[in-house]
This record gives C-alpha cells, structure tokens and sequence, in this order.
C-alpha cells in the first residue's frame, strides 16, 4: 500500500481522484455514489445563477473508444436548488468541491458566496466550457478576464479557489499564472478542446449546439502539455484533468507536475467504480516500483530534463 | 458513433402511435433502447419494439412536439441511432406475468415474443386509455400468449385501471415473474402487488436521457442511472426510491413532480 | 465520375486533396511520388533560412492509430538548398505549393522571395507550429502577429499566399480574418494541436523536445470545430487539415466549410498511395450520392443551421 | 509506443560492438528494424540481429557518440524499443550467397539462421577490417553455413575486400539469391556482381531515420522510404539509383556524400 493522500489548496485528500465537473453531477446521491466507489474527492456540475435545461440533444457523439465530443449547455437546476443536493452528498461523508459558472466577475461573486454556504470545502471556477456563448472560455481566455474574476471570487469567500482553465488558448500557463497573482489556490487543466463533428450523409453538425468540446483518451496528451507548462509558472498546486481512463494515465499527469487528477469521460459506460479501479492501479503501480509516496512523484518528469535545440546537431 | 439510417417501415398503429423499421445491424436484446435522432429537431431515448433481425424497431407515442412531429414523418426519411444501451429483460422466466399501459405495451413487446419463443407461458395484461389506442394485444395474442384487456373508457376488455386486472390474474394464477411498464403510478402499483405476492418483479422505467451513456447525470434515480443501470430495475428496488412514482428530474436537473 | 476539381486562390486543383507540409516533403522525387500517387498538389516541408537538422529523437510517438505526437524540430535544407528539390517535383509535373518558416516578418518576406522564385504556384506560411522555440505559433499566435507576418509576405510575391493558423488559440478564426485583412488569398487549418507524452517507468517526456503536436484522427473534431468557425468570417477559401484519412473525413472537412484539405498523418505506414485511395473514396461517395461536383458541397452544412441557445426548453 | 525493456544481457562481440537481449513480444523477421531509444540521449534504428522468440536482439557498433556510449551501458539499464518496421528478407532461397561487412553481419545473421533451418544452402562471405572485429562468422557456421572470411589487413581468411571471396564463389558455384549487408560500396559491388551472374540480388540499406513509419522524409532514397519500403531492396533497384553508394541525406535533409 503506497501512501496515495495528497494535499491541494489546505485540503488534504484521501487520494488524489477527484470525479471532474460535469459528470455524475446533477444529483446529490450520484455524488455520494462516486464518493462511495472511491474517489478522494467528487467536483459538482457547474452551477449558475438559473436554472439551465442546456442545448437540445444530440449532446453527445462518441469516437471510437479514444474521444467524445459533448455541447451539454451547462444544464443546472440554479443556485438555488442545488444546496439540497450538495447536502446529500455531504451527509454520506463526500468531500464535496463546487463548481460554478457566470457570464460576469459580478455573477461569478456572487455565486461564490451562495456555493461557498452550502459547506463546500473549495471551488472550482469554471473558465473554461468551449461551447458555452457567453460563459466559459469566452470569459475565461485572457488573463485579464482570468484575473478579473478569481480576484473577485477571492475576494468573497475563504473556501480555497481553482481556477479551471482552458486549452483552447495560445498560452494556457499565461492564464493559470493570472489565477495564481489573483490569489488562486489551485489550478484544474483542462477542460475541453475545442471540436465539431459533422454528419455528411445529413450535411449537417452532429451534435445539436454544432461546436462541441473535445474528451477522453484522445486529449490527454494536451492536458499533459497544459499541466507540463503551468508547472513550470507557477507554484500552487495543479489538478490534470484530461483523457485519464487508468492509473498509468494519473501517474503521467502527476509527473507532468499534478498534484491531484480528475476523471470525467472515463466514467461513461462503467460508472463510477472506474474511480476505484484507478486508485487500485495507481496503488498496485507505485507498489511495484517501490514508490512510497505518490506526493514524491509530482513533477518527476521535470527534473534533469533540459529542451534540446533544434542546433544541437551537424 | 449515431448511424444514419432510413426508415424503411412505417406503420400506423394507433392514432397517436407510430412505429418506425429500420435496419440496425447491432445486436439488440429485449428491454434496450436506442437514442432517436430526429435531424433538426431532437433525439429522443426510445425502447426497442423489435429487436430481433437486421431491421429493428421503435414504437413512438406522441407526447409532445417531437412525438407529435414524427407522427407525420414519412417512410424513407433519414434518422440517426446510437445504441443499444442499457440492460434486458430476464431472459428465463417460465410463467410470465406481463403487465403494460400505454406505450409501455411497446417496451415490453418484444421481451414476451422471446418468451413465447423459449416455450414460457406468457400471460399479458394490457391497458391503453381507449379501444383505439390499445397497442400490441393483437400482435401478443398473435405470437401465443393469453391476453387480457382493460380500458379507461371501458371501449375494450374490463373498463378500468389494468391493474385491476392483473390483482385478478395474480390471485387465480401461479408466476414466476411480473414484467411492467407505463405510467409510474401503475407501475408502483405492479411493484406493491408483486411484493404482496412474492413474486419477482421487474420494470422499465423513464427518465430524462441526454448521454445516453452514464456520464451526465440526466437520467438519475436515486443511486441508479436509468441509462445504465437500466432501464429495467427490479421492483422491488424501485419501491425503495423515494422518488418512484412521485419525482423526476426536468433538464436542468431540478425535481419535479412525474 | 464526379467533378473534383476545385479552385483556391486562383489556382485550379484537379482534385481537392494536397500533400500536408513536413509530410514526404524534403525531397523532390517524394513531393513527386506524393503527385503521381494522385494528390491534387504537394505542399513542401517548411523551409527556412538556414540548414535546420530538427531536434534529436525521438521525434515521433504514436497513439494506437488514432493519434501521433511529433515534434521534429522544423528540419529543413535550407533555403539555399531546397530549389532543387522543388525543380525536381515540378519537372514532374506536379503542382507544388512552397511552405516556408522565419522568426521575424522580415524573415518570411526574404524566404517568400525565394521560395516564389522556385516556381511555386503558392506560398503557405506556417504561423502555427506548436514546438519550435520562436517560429510558428509564437509567432502566429495573435491576430496582430499574422497580420504582420502576412502583410510583409504580400508585398514581396506576386503568388498567392496562404497562411497557416494554429488550433491553439482562444480564437482561430481571429486569426483568419486578420491573415485575410492583411491580403492571404486562402487559410489552412488547423497545424497540430500541442500536446505531451510522458513515459512513467522512465519519468521523462517521450519526445527528446517534450512538448510536440498531436495530429491525425484524434484531431480531426479539433481542426472542423477550427474550419467550420473561419468559415463563417471569411470569404477567402479555406484549407482543411486534420486527420483525415479517407474520403468521409475529407467531405466532413468540405462540408465544413473547406474548398481543398490536406492529408498528413494518414502517410504513415500507408505511404502516398492514400492520397489516391481517399480521392476515390471522395469520387464513390460522391458518385453514389447523385452528387456532380464536390464544389457545390463547400460550407453544406452551414445552410441551414441555428445555434439553438440553453433556454430553448423549459 | 515506445515500450520501456530492460536490457536482460549485454554481449560484447568485438572491441566495438555490443549485442543487446530484450524481452519483446511483437513478432518480428529478419531484416525488420527497431527505433532504439536510449533515455537521455539518442533513439536510432538498429537491425535485428535476433528475431525469434520472446527475446529480441541488436547489435551495434560504435559509429559515433551515441553508439559509443552504447557500448559501456550495463544490463539492467532501461531502452525503449518500438517496430518492428520495415520488410523482411526473402524467406524462400535454396541455395544463398550472403555478402556480410561489419556490422553488416549482425544484419544478415537471423535471416541466415532461418534459411538454415527451412533446409537451404547457404555461403557466407563475411567480411571486417581485422580479426577482432569479424562479427558472427562463428554464429553462422555453428549454425550449418559454410563460411569464408575476409580482413583488410589480412589477419584472418583471405586479406582484402570480401567481395574478391564473393565473386570468387559466384564463379565456383551456383546461387539462387544473394542477400547483402554493408558499407555502400561494397553493396554496390555486390549488386554488379548479382547483376552479372543473374541472380536475384538483395540488399540491406541505412539512412537517416526519425520518424520510422513513412511521415517525415528524412529516409528517403529515390522514390522510397527505407524505413517503409526497405531496409532490404532488390540490388537491381538499388543499382538504378544515382544516390545509392554515393550521397545520402544528412538530418536537415541535405544531400551529402556518403
Ligand atoms: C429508456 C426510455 C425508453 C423510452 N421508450 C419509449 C418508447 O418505446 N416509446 C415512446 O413513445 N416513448 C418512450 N420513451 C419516452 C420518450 O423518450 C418521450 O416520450 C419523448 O422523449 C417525448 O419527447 P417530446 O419532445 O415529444 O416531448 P416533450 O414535450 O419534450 O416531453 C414529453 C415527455 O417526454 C419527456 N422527455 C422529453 N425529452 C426526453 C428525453 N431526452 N429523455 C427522456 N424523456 C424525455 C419529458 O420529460 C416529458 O415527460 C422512453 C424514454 C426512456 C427514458
Ligand atoms: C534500417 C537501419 C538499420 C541499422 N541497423 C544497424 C545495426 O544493426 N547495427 C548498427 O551498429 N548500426 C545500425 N544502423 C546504423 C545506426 O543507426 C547508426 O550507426 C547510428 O545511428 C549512429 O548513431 P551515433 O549517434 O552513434 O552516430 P553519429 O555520429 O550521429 O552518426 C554516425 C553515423 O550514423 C548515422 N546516424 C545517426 N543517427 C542516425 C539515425 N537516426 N538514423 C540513421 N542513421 C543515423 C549518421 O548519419 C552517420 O552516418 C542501422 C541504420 C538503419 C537506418
Ligand atoms: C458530458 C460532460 C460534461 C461536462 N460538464 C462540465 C461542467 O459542467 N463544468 C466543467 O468545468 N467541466 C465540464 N466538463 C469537462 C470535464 O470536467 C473535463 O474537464 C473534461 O471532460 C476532460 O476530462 P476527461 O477527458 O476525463 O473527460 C464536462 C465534460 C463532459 C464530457
Ligand atoms: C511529422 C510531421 C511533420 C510536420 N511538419 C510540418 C511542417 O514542417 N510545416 C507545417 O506547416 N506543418 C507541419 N506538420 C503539420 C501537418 O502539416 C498537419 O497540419 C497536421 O499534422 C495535421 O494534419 P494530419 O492530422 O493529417 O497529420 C507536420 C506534421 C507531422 C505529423
Ligand atoms: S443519460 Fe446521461 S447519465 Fe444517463
Ligand atoms: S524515417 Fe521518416 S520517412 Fe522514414
């Protein structure tokens, strides 16, 4: 058994799984459920301000077993109805972080307070959806918007804050360093990429909101990379999020410089108890090699590795 | 992955029912649905009617403007499905007692032609809320089991909730297995009655579905997805949700009542 | 037999399939093997000013066969070198398009002059490689960069010019409208998605530079999510990139909003005789569909789309 | 994938080369190549020198750093290993002339071995620049070939060029194919030889390998790729080609002289 607790933002957890936003997320007793299979943590839907049906389905196209394409529309039953589900999964012991997503630093404020009421224990700020008009990426890819609103979330509540931050950016280590000036505990990358699929016998997008956002096994090397470069910009801890389905794929992330992962499309098909099949792995992996403590392994890929030059030879 | 497919078949089977054939190679088992897509409009979860051979079916009422919509669709028109999800019907039981309203006769269609098939004695309670509407009875009479009847307006069979009817089967007959759907409150209904027997009980529930596939939480019911864990439960589980009968979730994830 | 043929940038393509850039692209008789393979024309690695001999390996790791992560590091011979190769190529008739790299504008000015001396019938300007240190998307990353970079290419040639935009961007489609505000008479999209593999028993990144660029079919939703939204601001046609590799795939891309695509990574094992495979593909599915030109299906399935919003239902 | 092996033994065959043993499952003929990945440094294609069983092998000489510091690496050390790529050798000849120089031999060996055992005849001319740096002429005549060495300086077999032996046995003897692995000129030789005599000729080519599955160009010979079309080509295709024996291409892609 290695030692696979670890700390993000003042919070200790009993391992370093967390059930990503979005997923198994709508109901208090779904996150009870993926506390129960095993996860060191389980993150809420991203909530708003309103109730949100979200877009019209098709939502979802599957690729193989290596992607999935989703336009949900960031469907929640509002700020206002979801504390009972949140205390549900509180009363069954789950370590709950809040999600949520506005269209203003104002909105985000405010909706920090509300989450932060219902004894969770961090928030994740949602920066990132791709196909959100108005939310997500749209507020979250500049610094300048990154800043604006962790320092007004910040400034709200004293629940530790993380910023959940886009791929679909130039320069994804930029906003997470943002977060961090703007008094950010912890940065979650990524969400997802960016992506359409489109029907040529129909001449149409598949899905019903057209662009769509990419997951699963075909983005997690560009997580790896988000995670690989924010590393290297800031110093509080980071999350990897992005294609995990097994415990190799966490213990990539948390050599990239991951502290703690999360899980989402991975979940699909086999439910939740995939979280307590990677801490297995994970587990049954590092006591193998021998490894004590996962903890010792963040950003082991890092150390003695030097960028070559393209110069470096006749 | 959706696959484009034509309706190849379309028949009228009540006034507010259709069914739609098409060819759908994958395997598919009693009790499964498939996701409907309706291009340009939504996509719909929808119960297998038939499920055997290359062309598989769905049997559509319409309850609001999408159902309304493909009512009028024609033969020949372009649908995606993705699917089979979800789990069957117990393949085994031996006398089956079957009890369906509405729509739900659809749902449960195909699982009593495999009964028949595997030499099961298929009893079939069957309601509908008018003669016109009743679905299935010819077609289950037609493959061998005994079916019995009840209407709201009393148009065909015992005038009532079927129900009714299936209380009197159960306290003449002897079965190893209920199988429902319909209306939550008549399936709860079913439930208390195949607890009251000891018999076990099964049925196949809705509710919202987006994914399809166990990840958005949209189809939640208590600790179960009915995508996945479903949408065939044991009723003996379902009695035990608070929210059976009473709740569902709407798109946003609120409750609301069924 | 359906009409193939498309036009962009003024130059006729007898079939909309081109040889993506770094692909079989440094030697001449390659471009021309890629040509008599049946590719509508050839796009040469990226040149630039100097001999580049790229990074050590590996270069490459692949991703089952639904992705590939390189980094090469943009070797080339140097412009000096390279007419050769090109004469070479068009002494075999083939239609070669130059793709040249630099650091500064000035640098892509001076490499155009060249590169269009060489007889190439376009120019694409890489602004988007997402792994050489100062070239590519350091370069192309903002719209001000592009314009820049474009502008001073424009002045210098007389041959079109296309300019390469990057996927990893808040916002491809800015880019595009800068490229074609400053006088690019065609846009390609998308270049590779940047992306990281790390070896866990190893502890290091796979890739001897680290960071790289993942391409082939895991990208493909990433680069029509990129064509589908250039294609609703500019007029000037586009080029589809990302991996296809048969003829759905590139009717997606067309469908999308694309007037000719690019086939890179689906060369690999299969060599330049895919290129002659999807354009049959293209021409079965075409013909089977009643379809007589595939011109007619550029942008399809824009017609007749709405953005639904997340509060169309209840 | 790169797959991470651990090096089980570790050979020393002459002062400048060394064989590595690894398990690896992939199914892999002789003649096919394997990327090489020494972690910190350089990933390079090396021919496998054993092909059979569940533990593969290469064989490789010092040419510059990176193979230099090769040779003092331990067993137990870790290599990534993916492929194999490429073709194979002819696996059909009854009675082979194989033309081997330098680490040329390491290439040539398990296709010998196989020959061997399918019952052909086969002649080795085995060629290195002194006695201690011959490789595999015990290998291979241990294994049923009849060999004939040669050393530039003469310390072992007849002094001078291999060739001089090969053409010696071509003029003594009869050959269906001749297989050959070497320095460029000598292959060239070789392949005028086989042209003259009319076999069927086939020879093992290096050039610069990054990417080793067809993409990047930088093996490009002619109108192939020899990490996708070769390493082994028919001498005949290789005499046609102005390049071969001549220039090859450095990293950048440059033509340089051999
Ligand atoms: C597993 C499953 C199997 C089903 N099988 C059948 C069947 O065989 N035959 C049949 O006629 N109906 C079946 N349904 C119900 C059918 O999906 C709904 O009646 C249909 O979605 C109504 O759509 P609408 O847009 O016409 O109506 P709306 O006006 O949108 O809604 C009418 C009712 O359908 C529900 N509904 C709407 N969208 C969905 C959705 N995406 N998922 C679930 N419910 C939805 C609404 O909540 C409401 O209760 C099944 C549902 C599920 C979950
Ligand atoms: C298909 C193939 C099979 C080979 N099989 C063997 C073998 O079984 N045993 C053996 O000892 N050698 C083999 N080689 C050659 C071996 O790869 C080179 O000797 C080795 O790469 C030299 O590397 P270095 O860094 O030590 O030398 P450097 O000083 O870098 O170069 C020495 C020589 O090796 C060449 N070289 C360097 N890197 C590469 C590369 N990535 N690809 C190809 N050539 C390169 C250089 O161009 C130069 O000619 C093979 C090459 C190829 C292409
Ligand atoms: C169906 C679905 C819904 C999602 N909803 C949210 C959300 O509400 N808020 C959020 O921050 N991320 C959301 N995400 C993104 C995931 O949390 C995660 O960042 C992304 O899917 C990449 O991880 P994965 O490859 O493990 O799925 C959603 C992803 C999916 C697939
Ligand atoms: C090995 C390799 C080398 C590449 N080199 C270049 C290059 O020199 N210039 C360039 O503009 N794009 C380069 N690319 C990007 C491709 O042209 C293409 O945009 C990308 O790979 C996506 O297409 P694909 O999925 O079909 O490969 C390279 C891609 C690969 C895989
Ligand atoms: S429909 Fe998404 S979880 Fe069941
Ligand atoms: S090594 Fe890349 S094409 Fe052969």
């Amino acid at each position: 058994m290695a030692e696979l607790s670890v700390e993000i933002a003042g919070i200790r957890l009993r391992n370093p799984l967390l059930l990503a936003s979005g997923i198994w997320g709508e109901s208090g007793q779904s996150l009870a459920g993926a506390w129960d299979a095993g996860a060191g943590g389980v993150i809420t839907k991203s909530i708003g301000s309103e109730p949100r049906p979200g877009y019209p389905n098709p939502t979802v196209e599957e690729f193989g077993s290596w992607g999935m394409l989703n336009a949900m529309g960031l469907p929640n039953p509002g700020i206002a109805e979801y504390p009972r589900e949140i205390a549900i999964a509180r009363d069954r012991g789950a370590l709950v972080i809040g999600s949520i997503f506005g269209g203003t630093a104002e909105e985000f404020a405010r909706l920090a307070r509300e989450m932060e009421a219902t004894g969770v224990r961090a928030l994740e700020l949602n920066l990132s959806c791709p196909h959100a008009e108005g939310f997500g990426t749209e507020i979250g890819s500049t610094p300048q918007d990154v800043s604006d609103v962790v320092r007004a979330v910040v400034r709200e509540v004293k629940v530790p804050v993380i910023a959940k931050i886009t791929p679909n950016s130039a320069d994804p280590a930029g906003l997470a360093v943002a977060a961090e000036e703007a008094g950010a505990k912890g940065i979650s990358a990524i969400n997802t990429v960016r992506g359409l699929a489109i029907d040529t016998t129909l001449a149409r997008p598949v899905l019903a909101h057209g662009i769509g956002g990419l997951s699963g096994p075909a983005i997690k090397s560009v997580g790896l990379a988000a995670v690989w470069q924010i590393y290297r910009k800031v110093t509080i801890p980071i999350i990897g999020v992005g294609g995990i389905s097994n415990g190799i794929d966490a213990l990539e992330y948390v050599m990239a410089g991951a502290r703690a992962v999360e899980i989402g499309t991975a979940v699909a098909h086999e439910g939740v108890r995939v979280l307590g099949r990677i801490v297995r792995e994970l587990d049954d992996t590092l006591t193998e090699r021998g490894v004590a403590r996962l903890a010792d392994l963040v950003g082991a890929a890092h150390r003695g590795f030097n960028v070559p030059t393209a110069d470096a030879r006749p | 992955m959706h696959r484009i497919v034509e309706i190849e078949d379309r028949i009228l089977e009540t006034p507010s029912t259709v069914t739609w054939r098409f060819p759908y190679a994958e395997p598919c088992a009693p009790g499964q649905f498939v996701m409907v897509w309706i291009p340009g409009d939504d996509e719909l979860p929808m119960s297998l009617s038939y499920t055997d051979g290359p062309s598989k079916g769905v049997t559509i009422k319409a309850m609001g403007p999408t159902t309304r919509h493909i009512q009028s669709i024609p033969a020949g028109s372009r649908i995606g499905v993705r699917g089979p999800y979800g789990n069957q019907f117990d393949a085994t039981p031996r006398r089956l007692l079957v009890v369906g309203g509405g729509s739900g006769n659809a749902v449960l269609a195909p699982g009593v032609e495999r009964a028949l098939r595997t030499g099961a004695q298929v009893t079939c309670a069957l309601g509908a809320t008018t003669e016109r509407e009743l679905l299935f009875s010819e077609r289950l009479a037609g493959a061998g089991a005994s079916v019995e009847v009840a209407t709201d307006d009393g148009t065909a069979g015992t005038p009532g909730f079927v129900t009714v009817v299936a209380q009197r089967l159960l306290a003449e007959g002897a079965f190893d297995a209920i199988w429902t759907c319909g209306p939550e409150v008549m399936m709860r209904k079913v439930a208390e009655l195949a607890l009251a027997y000891g018999i076990p009980g099964y049925g196949s529930v809705e509710r919202h579905m987006k994914c399809a596939v166990g990840m958005c939480d949209a189809c939640s019911l208590g600790p179960y997805h009915v995508c996945l864990d479903g949408p065939v439960f044991r009723t003996e589980a379902l009695l035990s949700l608070e929210e059976f009968g009473r709740t569902k979730r709407d798109p946003s994830g609120r409750r609301v009542p069924l």
